[in-house]
C-alpha cells in the first residue's frame, strides 16, 4: 500500500532494476508497455528475465520484435500465455515457432478492446458492451446484446500482478510524463496492475513535472527506476 | 465521562493512516482529519473534482477560484500536486487506488452497511455526489461521526432504516464516544472515552458490541 | 463535421457566444461543465438564455448556484429534466421549489456514474457494470449481476446533442488545456456531445500549445470562443 | 485499359476527403494517401498509437525513436498535434470521432463487410491490432486495394470468404479499376479506368455491381 521512507516521506525509487522485479513470482500476470518497440521496458524486461520468474502470462500489444522485449521471454520460454492485439512483427519469428509448436497460448483482442480491458480494470468497471468484434471470429462464445442500433459484444477488465512499464520522467510519489508515442499503453497498464514498475530516462525532484501535464499521478505507480 | 471531542476524533483517524497512503476526506467533518496529518510525513489528500495532493485552505484574500474542495471551499496544492478530470479521478476512487476514505454517515449497520447520502424523508431532496463511489472504491472506509443523534438514538444500528450508500463498506468507526471495529461478527469497541463503560457503550448502540480485543 | 475555412484551414473560432449557440433546438439534451462554480461556462450559459431554446434536458454535475449558471436556466423554466448527482447546493431554491412543484424532472446518478457514462458515450461503450450504486435506491428496477465478487450495475452512455464547456486555453483547431480543478467535466463532456461548444480565456496560435500536455485534442471540440 | 496506379488510387481518395476532416490511414497502401493531401488545406491524421496530426516520414537521420506511426515507421508531428494514450486513441476512434478511415482489404463484400485482418489458413498466424476498432468507429470507411487477388479472383464479392474484420461497415472502395459504392442495394461504381467497360468491371467482380448514377 505505501512506500514511506522512515522519515514518512513516499519514495517510490528504487535503486536498480534487479531490485525492481525481485519479487516477481512464476505464474504472474505481468503487463509489459510498448507499441512496436517504442516504449518498451527493455530494461525492466532484462532484469525479469535474469531474475528468472516463469509460466507467466504476458498483456502486451505485440509480442516483441527480433530477440528483444518480450520475444526474448518468449524465446528463453518464461511464457505460458500472451493477450496481445498484434503478435507477428516483422522479423520475429519466436512467437510464431512456439504458436505453431502448440507451446504457448494466443488471446487475440482487438487493440482498442485490449486498451479498454485494461482501463476497465483500473477504473472498476466489471464488464463493457462494445461493437468492436461483433459478428467476427474474436466474439466467438462470448455474449452480445443489442444496443444503440448494433450488436455489441461483452469484454471483462484484464488486471495484472505487476505492470513493466518506460516513461520520460517521474518524481519520488511516482508522478509520470512520458514522450511522445512512446506513451501508448503506459498509462492504462499502470493502472490495471498491482504493483506498477516504471523505467525511466530522468528522476526529477518533487514538483518538477507540471500538475497540469502530469500523465499518470503517482497513486497508479509502485516503484520506479533510472536507466536513462 | 469525558467525551471525544471533534478534534479527538480528527487526531484519532489521522493516527490510523499510515505514511506514504492515499487519502480522501469525504465533506463536512472527516474535513478536519487533514488538520491533525503530520506535516512531517507525506499522506496524499485526493480530491474527486480532480486534485491528488491537495493542501489546506489558502490564506483569506489568497484563494484561487480555479481550486476548490468537493466540498466548494477553496483549497491548495501541495508540491507533487497533479490534475485530472472527473472521469480519470472516479476511475482512481472506483477502481481501488484510494487507501482511506473519511466519510461522515447517517447511520452505520453492524455489517458494515452505510447510510449518507438521503433521509429518505418527503419533500427531501436527494443529491449523492460522490458518496456511493467512494463507498465502494476506497480500500478501507473509515466513518466519522457522533455516537448517537441529536434526540439521542443510536447511529450503529442492526439495520440501517435509511436508504444505503452501499453495503457491507465500513471497516471501522469513530464516533465522540468509542472507536469501533465492524468485523465479520459485528461492531467491536477498539477504544472508549475516559469514564465510559462497555454497557454504557452498549446502551447507546442498536446492536451487540464486543469488547475490546 | 469539418469547419475548415474558405482557404482551407481548420477554423474552429466562432466570434462571440451568440453565434456560438445560435443553432441550439428546443428539446435538445446539453451537457454543462464544472463543478459547483468552478469551470461553468457562465457566459455560454447566458448566451443560451437569450437564444431562447427551452424544453431542455441538462446534464451537469451540479444544478447551479444561488441564481447562476444552470441556476438561471432552470428559474427561467427552460428545463425539462437534469440528470445530475447533486442538485442541492448551498444558497440555491431554485431547483428545490421545481422540483417540489413537480415542474422538473430528475435523473439522480452517483456522480463517478454519470462522469463515466459521458465518457462511455464518447468512446462508443454501448454499457458498463458499476459496482457503484449496487443494493441502493439508485440501482432499483436496473439490471445487476455478479462480477468479481460483489454485485454491479449496468448503466448506459449519456450522449448529448450539446456540450458547453469551459477552459482556459485553446487554439484554432480546438485543441483545450484547463485550469486547476476546472478541468472536472470539460473533457468527458466534450467528447460525448455531437457539438461541443467552449468558452475560453484566451484563444492562443496555434502550435501554442504543448502537444504532451493537450487534454481535450480538437477532434473532440466543434467550436471555441474567447470569452476571457 | 489503362489501370489506376497505386498513386492514382492514393490521389483519388485524397480528393475525396474534404477539408478539415480527421483522417486515420490504415498500414500498408493507405499510407500513400497522406503524400496527395493538399498542403493547404487542413487534413488532420490519426495514428492509433496516441497521435492526431501525424506529419510525412522525416528526414533520414532525423528520426525521432518515440515518435512512430500504426505501421511503426518513423513519422513526424505537425503543428497543432496532441499525444494521448492508447485508450483515449482508440475511445477516439471507437467513439466516432474520425470522419474517414483508409484501409486495405483482403475482400469486401455487397453488404460492406469487409474482411481485411486473416486468412484463416492452417498455420497462419492471426493478429488483429486497431483493424476492427477502425471498422465499427470512422464515420465513412474507404478501402483502397487491388480489385482482383494475384490470380485473378474477384476481391468484390457476394459474400466475404474470409473471416471478417467488421459486418456492413464500408462505404466506398477505390481499386486499380474503379471507384466502386456500397449501398443498400449493393455496389455501383462511380468511376472506372480508362479504357474499362462496365462489363469487363462486372466480369472482375464477383457480386452484382451498377452503372453510375
Amino acid at each position: 500500500m505505501s512506500a514511506a521512507r522512515a522519515d514518512g516521506r513516499l519514495d517510490k525509487i528504487v535503486a536498480n532494476v534487479e531490485d525492481a522485479v525481485a519479487d516477481v513470482k512464476d505464474g504472474a500476470t505481468i503487463m509489459v508497455g510498448g507499441f512496436g518497440d517504442v516504449g518498451v521496458p527493455f530494461a525492466l524486461i532484462d532484469a525479469l528475465l535474469a531474475q528468472g520468474a516463469r509460466d507467466l502470462t504476458i498483456v502486451s500489444n505485440n509480442a516483441g520484435s527480433g530477440d528483444t522485449g518480450v520475444a526474448k521471454l518468449l524465446k528463453r520460454e518464461r511464457v505460458r500465455k500472451i493477450i496481445c492485439s498484434f503478435p507477428k512483427t516483422a522479423g520475429s519469428t519466436v512467437f510464431e515457432e512456439l504458436y505453431r509448436a502448440g507451446r504457448i497460448e494466443l488471446e487475440l483482442t482487438p487493440q482498442g478492446t485490449l486498451a479498454e480491458r485494461m482501463r476497465a480494470a483500473g477504473a472498476g468497471i466489471g464488464a463493457f458492451f462494445t461493437p468492436t468484434g461483433a459478428g467476427t471470429l474474436l466474439a466467438a462464445g462470448k455474449e452480445t446484446r443489442m444496443l444503440e442500433g448494433r450488436e455489441q459484444v461483452l469484454e471483462y477488465p484484464i488486471h495484472a500482478d505487476v505492470a513493466l512499464i518506460r516513461a520520460d520522467r517521474a518524481d519520488r510519489w511516482g508522478n509520470l510524463v512520458y514522450r511522445k508515442t512512446a506513451r501508448n499503453f503506459g498509462p492504462v497498464m499502470a493502472s490495471a496492475a498491482k504493483t506498477t514498475i516504471v523505467e525511466v530516462r530522468e528522476i526529477v525532484a518533487l514538483g518538477a513535472l507540471d500538475p497540469e501535464a502530469i500523465i499518470t499521478p503517482g497513486v497508479f505507480v509502485q516503484r520506479v527506476v533510472e536507466t536513462g | 465521562m469525558r467525551k471525544f471531542s471533534s478534534d479527538d476524533i480528527a487526531a484519532r483517524i489521522a493516527r490510523d493512516i499510515p505514511a506514504g497512503s492515499t487519502v480522501n476526506l469525504g465533506i463536512g467533518q472527516p474535513t478536519r482529519v487533514a488538520n491533525h496529518l503530520p506535516t512531517d510525513c507525506d499522506v496524499i489528500l485526493h480530491s474527486e473534482n480532480g486534485l491528488l495532493g491537495m493542501g489546506p485552505a489558502p490564506p483569506k484574500g489568497e484563494e484561487d477560484r480555479d481550486l476548490i474542495n468537493a466540498g466548494k471551499f477553496p483549497v491548495t496544492q501541495v508540491t507533487g500536486a497533479s490534475f485530472f478530470h472527473s472521469a480519470d479521478s472516479f476511475a482512481m476512487m472506483r477502481g481501488g487506488h484510494l487507501d482511506v476514505c473519511v466519510l461522515g454517515a447517517f447511520q452505520v449497520s453492524e455489517h458494515g452497511d452505510l447510510a449518507n447520502w438521503f433521509t429518505g424523508e418527503p419533500g427531501a431532496i436527494p443529491g449523492v455526489g460522490g458518496a456511493m463511489d467512494l463507498a465502494i472504491g476506497a480500500k478501507r472506509i473509515f466513518v466519522m461521526m457522533d455516537h448517537v443523534t441529536r434526540d439521542g438514538r443510536p447511529k450503529l444500528v442492526a439495520s440501517c432504516a435509511y436508504p444505503l450508500t452501499a453495503p457491507r463498506c465500513v471497516s471501522r468507526v469513530y464516533t465522540d464516544l468509542a472507536v469501533i471495529d465492524v468485523t465479520p461478527q459485528g461492531f467491536r469497541a477498539r477504544e472508549l472515552c475516559e469514564g465510559l463503560s462497555l454497557a454504557d457503550l452498549q446502551a447507546a448502540t442498536g446492536a451487540p458490541i464486543a469488547a475490546p480485543a
